[in-house]
């Protein structure tokens, strides 16, 4: 008889991957080290804040188990969760760069970003994002996704960025749900009462056939056990954010005009060729392009008229040598879901394709080329086509790039003149070690729009409004955000729309400051955690969270 | 969401920290700490019930004197449900480690 | 004085076929005369049985008795298992009945209510099935019968297969005293797989527009089932079935049922049971006795009605199922509900409300659902003389001419789905007497036939009581914190489980850590399919999605 | 496909909503009633323009799917909702039900200045709820149980006073929720009889036509077909309470497929959700009218065998 996974609560699932008697806990139950941020919402916390962490041994390997409870509030990552997976994380790093081969395993039953701590969970998730990165130079970093609430949100790009994904056949991933993108989209979109349509699209069985995951188990605990014992002995990798240019070949001979069903894509998929795609540089033109905060300040900080580029959204250019990269609306553009901004399939892969040739250009330089991304992102594209691809495989490949970029010594700067949103904002702007942002109202930062964040927790939009005014990362404004701590600057006589020549002098000034602030610092993302507001206030959670994780580390 | 405290005069002490439960929709997680006074503080999704937790606790009590403190995250639980992490959590005090 | 004339009946059923003599080609009438033949052979006042049960309706023929002229046919007297479809109610708004007898009425129990108390219906007596199955032989004969068959041959012999269930019994009373037998036929053919019902039995078919509707009613999604079902299931299994060394039993339909079946091959082999508890069922087939019947612990399972979706595995299945030499099972609700009472030694049910003294019901205010074969199962045949061991060992030690007991176990938690208690003082059946001017108050199953109630609490041996001051302790002492249980008192709980009159888990050896889903011999219905090596086809509204 | 169409009364009113609104019929709804609609926060603190604004946004939207070519085979309006349902049932024409629904609003907004008004408890059972009710009604602080929304919450009308002692004893007796709602009148109870029979004698001279399909009446619960039970709902909904739980589970009993909520709001659905999962479910507050013909039609397959 199987003995089933999936049944299991995080816990169990947790030991259930470890030879037994070999698990040890850190940060357990009993220290109740609950989010701060759910009581004064009215929501109950949980005493290990949804996420289990576990040392132990499988098949006699050093292995750290990361198990998320999909139970508790769908899995959704908040501040004290994500700090806690972070450091889990950064312990293995540090310990396998020491010569300590430790294996992590994160079990991912998530949706993604806790939308009660909605901007926590994105810098969360962005952080955790960067340690597997780092990770993966070490050891296979492995993924099981068992199923019940599957994978998705910001947790799905995650997903695409570690080395290997199992799964069952009782999961689903995705970016967005379909509920967020008929909420968004229209029922016609994506129709979310239609349980044959949602898991033929995102259920394992046609995920895996077009490389979302990478091997589908029986939902048995032995089962599971053994297919992870070897894909890391097996030092299995999909290197699924290094196929910017299949992706983009496939894109080519997609129309998105036309329905595409399950079916068709598989053939696509499977017939489809690689060709090489080149990103030249944007350059002027007579024709303006949509207009946007985003695009203003790139062409103001390159100096380019009407900047005009092959891929119509991605806009880059390298200035004084700075290289800017900003991703644009373009009101005509052949994917209908992309046209106000939003950050589709193209656009992350051909950000990746920038970045990743910026690196190797750079791969011998001692000083690296800084990396300025102009961040006007509304969202990610909202649509069907875009998961039945995998649109957060875009997300990861662009969110991959900037961090290996600035692993490598790449200063990444952010300027944020615009909207900084949810996945679009994970795949452009959170993988950067300085945010500048302009104190204007205009700017919405956030993990979802009201409306569908209202129908996701099942609240109205008065309540969920009435939430943002006793937890800053439920706000939607560019005040509230820096209360978190996480930004460089907040600019406050530069307005978005007035770019006049002394805001562009200010901004181009700090933005050098900022690059210059970086050099001989960590390239990792703990700026965010040390500044004055950080420390006070923004991250005290997180920083607790990580001391726990560090004084248990080694019992 | 409301938050409940009470207190109990119980005889029988408690050795060792247990946790059971997940605070899963319709579920609850109950911590439970050796202590020298018996406290039970709830967190509880659910607005209204304290009558009924009073009785779900001395029901429990009369028939587990556990001296000790409980926190209690309770996520709409019914008192069956209550009953039954309470009633985990007792038998988990005397499984070996 | 002239001689009384002995076939009136017989008189009056030939002057009646012999109008619709134009309508009929044989024994067989056309689809699109369904309406008119109805109202040629139904006379007002007539005791109709229209066959609807709570599995399969014979909705071609209750559909059309929807639109036969109420100047024509009315007053009705209708008789009725089950009260399911809508137009089962809208023959009383139309006129063309005003009579009820029925036994269940779940999926239309608010219309029932409305139309009892505003008058548009009477009722003669809400009864159990083999009451209802009785009386057509009795004092409720029909004049006619509307029912439902799979396939018919050119000669009137029908095909009712696997959901044979209350055929052959609504027929046998009509076509021996001269009632009119008409029946639906999914379809016409010229051989059948075998014959269930002689074309003798039959006056009319008419060939139905669609197959008839059917419901599979006693499916339950082993996704659904909670710990405290598992944790009352291992209780169940361990302090009555292993206690009383039950073999031959039937189950209620329900998630707690649903439950042990689940954990026998799991929890059950743990306890080293299999053979020796659970061997003879009388069951509908449920999907959930699949792990069970795969791990060897079944005997034999006879059925009141079939269930959709089980056809191919009961197929491959003879040993176990009733199987007919074609392969295909035939259930009978008649014998399965006297099998039921009599034959089975334990009866395990659940219920929405129990009183102080332990009486159940299922009906709710504005809700008059009736309760089919419950009562029936539900109650202690006082003329059994069983020697098995189960209803052996519910005997009093103390009286030398003493017998047995049947166990009847109801299984419930201390509060419902809508957080109300289930331990009630009085029930709300009670009031629906005054309300509905009903002659007796709608009780489930009484108090003095109920051996067990099982909660998550514990069990309460009510059979061992010597006093209803005793039974109401006992109860108490499994209430939960509702009004009932906080009666309790705690010593005389202590007292109770010195007695053996109640058990907690711990007094069962039943560890409540254990009740977890992963007990479960199969936790989604691909895990029952897989069980039944692919020959269990879930219904649409059961697929799992993956 | 056999669907239930449902019309919420007040409560979920908000600026804006008349936004897809057909703009002719605005304008003849104005002409007709002699109100200008708002559609404004300001505009909604009005009765008038409440109880017109809902009625005109389910009339268009009526309009709109009837026009696709759809009709319910049930329907069931909740308080104000009972004008939307008549109008869907072919009962009632249009410039008649908004001339009657302005006149209601009138006359409720003049009947009790002030001191009268509703609450509701969750969480006790009608019966616990009635038995409340008993200990504080008098003459002089009249207070009736009046709407069941659901099985476990139930409404109160009267003075306001009454209201609140009742409430007070709803929390002391386990109602896990009890709030004063802000509704000006005591509406469902016989406090408005005076309004009821006003509106009786408007009713009289309408030219009212037989359904076209059942309609769940609120003073009782009960399925009608006849227009004559229909009348008297349209009349005197005012003073029974709505027995929406009996409405719906009379509903449901009929089988059906689909269920369209019309705005605003999406209470219903949530309800029906509750209870059900054997129906496809709409919510027009959430969608376009032809998001909801493009989702019929794709039932319609899988419902019609």
């Amino acid at each position: 008889m199987k003995n089933s996974f999936v049944e299991l609560k995080g816990r169990q699932r947790a030991f259930a991957l470890v030879d037994e008697g070999t698990g040890r806990e850190l940060v357990g139950p009993e220290y109740d080290m609950i989010s701060p941020h759910l009581e004064p919402q009215k929501i109950v916390p949980e005493s290990d804040d949804g996420i289990i962490l576990l040392k132990g041994k499988l098949d006699g390997k050093n292995v750290v188990v990361i198990s998320i409870e999909g139970k508790f509030q769908g899995g959704g990552i908040g501040e004290v969760s994500g700090a806690k997976i972070v450091a889990a994380l950064e312990k293995t790093l540090e310990d396998n760069k020491k010569g300590i081969k430790e294996y992590p395993i994160i079990i991912l039953d998530t949706g993604g970003v806790r939308l009660q701590e909605a901007n926590y969970g994105l810098l969360s998730i962005s952080e955790i994002q960067n340690v597997v990165i780092a990770l993966k130079k070490y050891v296979p970093v492995i993924g099981l996704v068992p199923g019940r609430v599957g994978s998705f949100g910001g947790m799905s790009i995650t997903s695409a960025i570690l080395s290997y994904l199992i799964t069952t056949k009782k999961a689903r991933i995705a970016l967005n749900g379909p509920e967020v993108i008929e909420q968004e989209a229209g029922v016609r979109e994506f129709d979310s009462s239609d349980k044959d349509l949602i898991w033929d699209t995102l259920g394992t069985r046609q995920r895996v056939a077009t490389g979302i995951a990478d091997e589908v188990v029986n939902d048995d605990i032995k089962a599971i056990k053994e297919a992870i014992s070897k894909a890391i002995d097996e030092k299995k990798d999909a290197h699924r954010t290094e196929k910017a240019d299949f992706y983009l070949s496939l894109l080519d001979h997609i129309d998105f005009d036309k329905p595409l069903n399950t079916e068709e894509y598989r053939k696509l998929y499977a017939e489809n060729k690689t060709e090489e795609h080149q990103v030249p540089e944007a350059v002027s033109s007579d024709k303006p392009g949509t207009k946007s905060r985003g695009r203003l300040w790139f062409e103001k900080l390159t100096g380019i008229e009407n900047a005009k580029s092959e891929y119509p959204t991605v806009l880059h250019a390298e200035k004084d040598g700075k290289e800017y990269i900003a991703i644009v609306p373009d009101e005509n553009n052949k994917f209908p879901r992309v046209r106000h901004g939003e950050v589709g399939l193209q656009e992350g892969f051909v950000v990746s394709k920038i970045v990743n040739q910026i690196i190797e250009e750079d791969k011998d330089k001692e000083v690296k080329r800084p990396i300025v991304l102009v961040v006007d992102v509304p969202s990610q594209a909202y649509g069907y086509k875009e998961e039945l691809i995998g649109i957060h495989i875009s997300l990861a490949s662009a969110a991959a790039a900037y961090a290996k970029a600035r692993q490598a010594g790449h200063p990444v700067i952010d300027f944020i003149p615009g909207d900084a949103v949810s996945g679009g904002f994970l795949a452009h702007g959170l993988q950067s070690n300085r945010i500048i942002a302009l104190a204007d109202k205009s700017i919405t930062i956030q993990a979802m729009s009201k409306a569908s964040a209202a129908r996701i927790t099942q609240r109205t939009i008065a309540e969920l409004e009435e939430a943002t005014k006793h937890v800053p990362a439920m706000a939607y404004d560019i005040f509230n955000y820096e209360k978190l701590g996480a930004l460089y600057k907040l600019v406050h006589d530069v307005s978005s729309w007035d770019a006049n020549d002394d805001a562009v002098n200010e901004i181009q000034k700090l933005i050098d400051e900022a690059i210059e602030s970086t050099k001989g610092k960590p390239t990792d993302l703990h700026f965010r955690y040390e500044t004055p507001i950080a420390v006070e206030s923004g991250r005290k959670a997180t920083n607790e969270m990580r001391k726990m994780v560090f004084e248990q580390w080694n019992k | 969401m409301e938050k409940l405290h009470f207190t109990y005069q119980n005889t029988k002490t408690i050795e060792k920290f247990v946790h059971v439960g997940v605070v899963a929709s319709g579920d609850l997680e109950v911590l439970l700490y050796p202590a020298d006074e018996t406290t039970v503080d709830i967190v509880t999704g659910s607005d209204g019930f304290k009558e009924v937790w009073k009785n779900v606790l001395n029901r429990f009590f009369d028939r587990y004197s556990l001296k000790g403190k409980f926190i209690i995250h309770d996520f709409g639980a019914t008192p069956g449900v209550v009953n039954l992490r309470l009633t985990q959590a007792m038998e988990a005090l005397n499984d070996e480690e | 004085m002239t001689e009384r004339n002995w076939h009136s009946h017989r008189d009056a059923k030939n002057a009646r076929l012999s109008s619709a003599l134009s309508l009929l080609d044989g024994k067989f009438a056309k689809t699109k005369d369904v309406v008119k033949v109805l109202e040629t052979l139904i006379k007002p006042g007539d005791k109709v049985v229209l066959e609807g049960d709570n599995q399969k309706q014979a909705s071609f023929l209750s559909a059309a008795l929807t639109k036969v002229d109420p100047e024509k046919v009315h007053d009705l007297h209708m008789i009725m298992s089950s009260i399911s479809r809508p137009e089962h109610l809208d023959i009383f708004d139309l006129g063309v009945a005003s009579k009820m007898d029925f036994s269940f009425a779940g999926p239309q129990s608010t219309r029932v209510s409305q139309m009892i108390a505003d008058g548009t219906m009477k009722v003669g007596d809400i009864h159990t099935y083999l009451e209802l199955f009785g009386r057509l032989f009795i004092d409720l004969i029909p004049n006619v019968v509307l029912v439902a068959a799979d396939k018919v041959d050119r000669e009137g012999n029908l095909y009712t297969g696997f959901n044979t269930e209350e055929t052959p019994t609504i027929v046998e009373a009509a076509a021996f005293h001269d009632g009119i037998v008409i029946v639906q036929a999914n379809e016409v053919v010229d051989k059948l797989p075998r014959i269930d019902i002689p074309s003798g039995w039959v006056d009319v078919v008419i060939p139905a527009d669609k197959p008839y509707q059917l419901e599979p009613l006693f499916t339950r999604d082993p996704q659904a089932i909670t710990e405290l079902q598992i944790l009352m299931g291992m209780m169940a299994i361990r302090g009555i079935y292993e206690k009383h060394h039950v073999q031959t039993l039937n189950h209620g339909v329900g998630f707690n049922t649903s439950a042990i079946e689940l954990l026998l091959p799991t929890y059950g082999e743990q306890l080293g049971l299999k053979g020796k508890i659970c061997r003879n069922w009388e069951l509908n087939p449920t999907p959930t006795l699949i792990p069970a019947i795969e791990s060897g612990w079944v005997d034999s399972i006879h059925s009141f009605g079939g269930e959709v979706g089980m056809e191919k595995y009961i197929a491959a299945r003879p040993d176990i199922f009733f199987v007919g030499k074609d392969g295909t099972m035939r259930s009978n609700r008649a014998l399965g509900q006297v099998a039921g009472q009599y034959a089975c030694d334990m009866f395990v049910g659940s219920t929405l409300q129990i009183d102080q003294w332990g009486n159940s019901s299922t009906v709710t205010h504005g809700r008059l659902s009736g309760f089919g074969g419950a009562p029936n199962m539900g109650s202690n045949p006082t003329g059994r003389r069983h020697s098995t061991p189960a209803w052996q060992s519910l005997k009093p030690d103390d009286d030398p001419l003493a017998k047995g007991q049947k166990l009847v176990v109801q299984m419930v938690q201390t509060f419902g789905s809508n957080k109300k208690p289930v331990f009630v003082d009085h029930l709300d059946a009670e009031e629906v007497r005054k309300e509905a001017k009903l002659a007796n108050v709608p009780i489930m199953i009484y108090s003095e036939d109920t051996t067990h109630i099982v909660t998550e609490e514990g069990i309460a041996y009510l059979y061992k009581t010597d006093s209803m001051e005793e039974r109401k302790a006992a109860i108490e002492a499994i209430a939960g914190v509702t009004p009932v249980g906080l009666r309790s008192d705690p010593k005389e709980v202590k007292k109770l489980r010195e007695k053996g009159i109640v058990a907690l888990p711990e007094d069962l050896g039943v560890r409540r850590q254990n009740a977890k889903r992963s007990l479960l011999a199969a936790q989604t219905m691909d895990d029952i399919v897989e069980w039944s090596h692919g020959l269990y086809n879930p219904p649409a509204k059961f697929r799992s999605w993956s | 496909m056999k669907c239930l169409w449902l019309f919420p009364g007040q409560g979920g009113q908000h600026s804006g909503m008349l936004e897809e609104v057909d703009s002719d019929l605005k304008k003849q709804v104005e002409s007709w009633t002699n109100v200008k609609l708002l559609d404004s926060e300001e505009g909604y603190q009005d009765s008038q323009q409440i109880q017109l604004s809902i009625l005109l946004l389910q009339v268009d939207q009526i309009d709109k799917l009837k026009c696709k070519g759809w009709k319910p085979d049930l329907v069931a309006g909740h308080s104000l909702g009972v004008f939307g349902a008549a109008y869907a049932a072919d009962v009632i024409d249009k410039e008649d039900v908004f001339k009657l629904v302005s006149l209601r609003a009138k006359l409720m907004q003049n009947s009790y200045p002030s001191g009268y008004g509703m609450g509701v408890v969750v969480g006790l059972s009608r019966s616990e709820v009635a038995d409340i009710v008993a200990k504080v009604h008098s003459k002089d602080e009249p207070v009736y149980l009046s709407n069941q929304n659901s099985e476990l919450q139930n409404t109160l009308s009267g003075k306001i006073s009454a209201i609140k002692e009742s409430l007070q004893l709803a929390k002391e007796n386990g109602a896990s929720k009890v709030q004063l709602l802000r509704v000006p009148n005591p509406s469902h109870s016989p406090l408005m009889q005076k309004v009821a029979a006003r509106l009786e004698k408007e009713v009289g001279p309408i030219a009212l036509h037989q359904p076209q399909c059942i309609y769940l009446a609120n003073n009782n619960g009960h399925p009608v077909k006849d227009v004559n039970d229909i009348s008297y709902d349209l009349a005197n909904n005012l003073i029974h309470p709505v027995f929406w739980e009996t409405m719906i589970n009379v509903a449901l009993e009929y089988q059906p497929q689909v269920s369209i909520e019309f705005a605003p709001g999406t209470a219903f659905s949530k309800l029906l959700k509750a209870k059900t999962d054997q129906l496809s479910i709409i919510t027009l507050q959430n969608m376009s009218v032809d998001d909801a013909d493009y989702l019929l039609n794709k039932w319609k397959g899988k419902y019609n065998d």
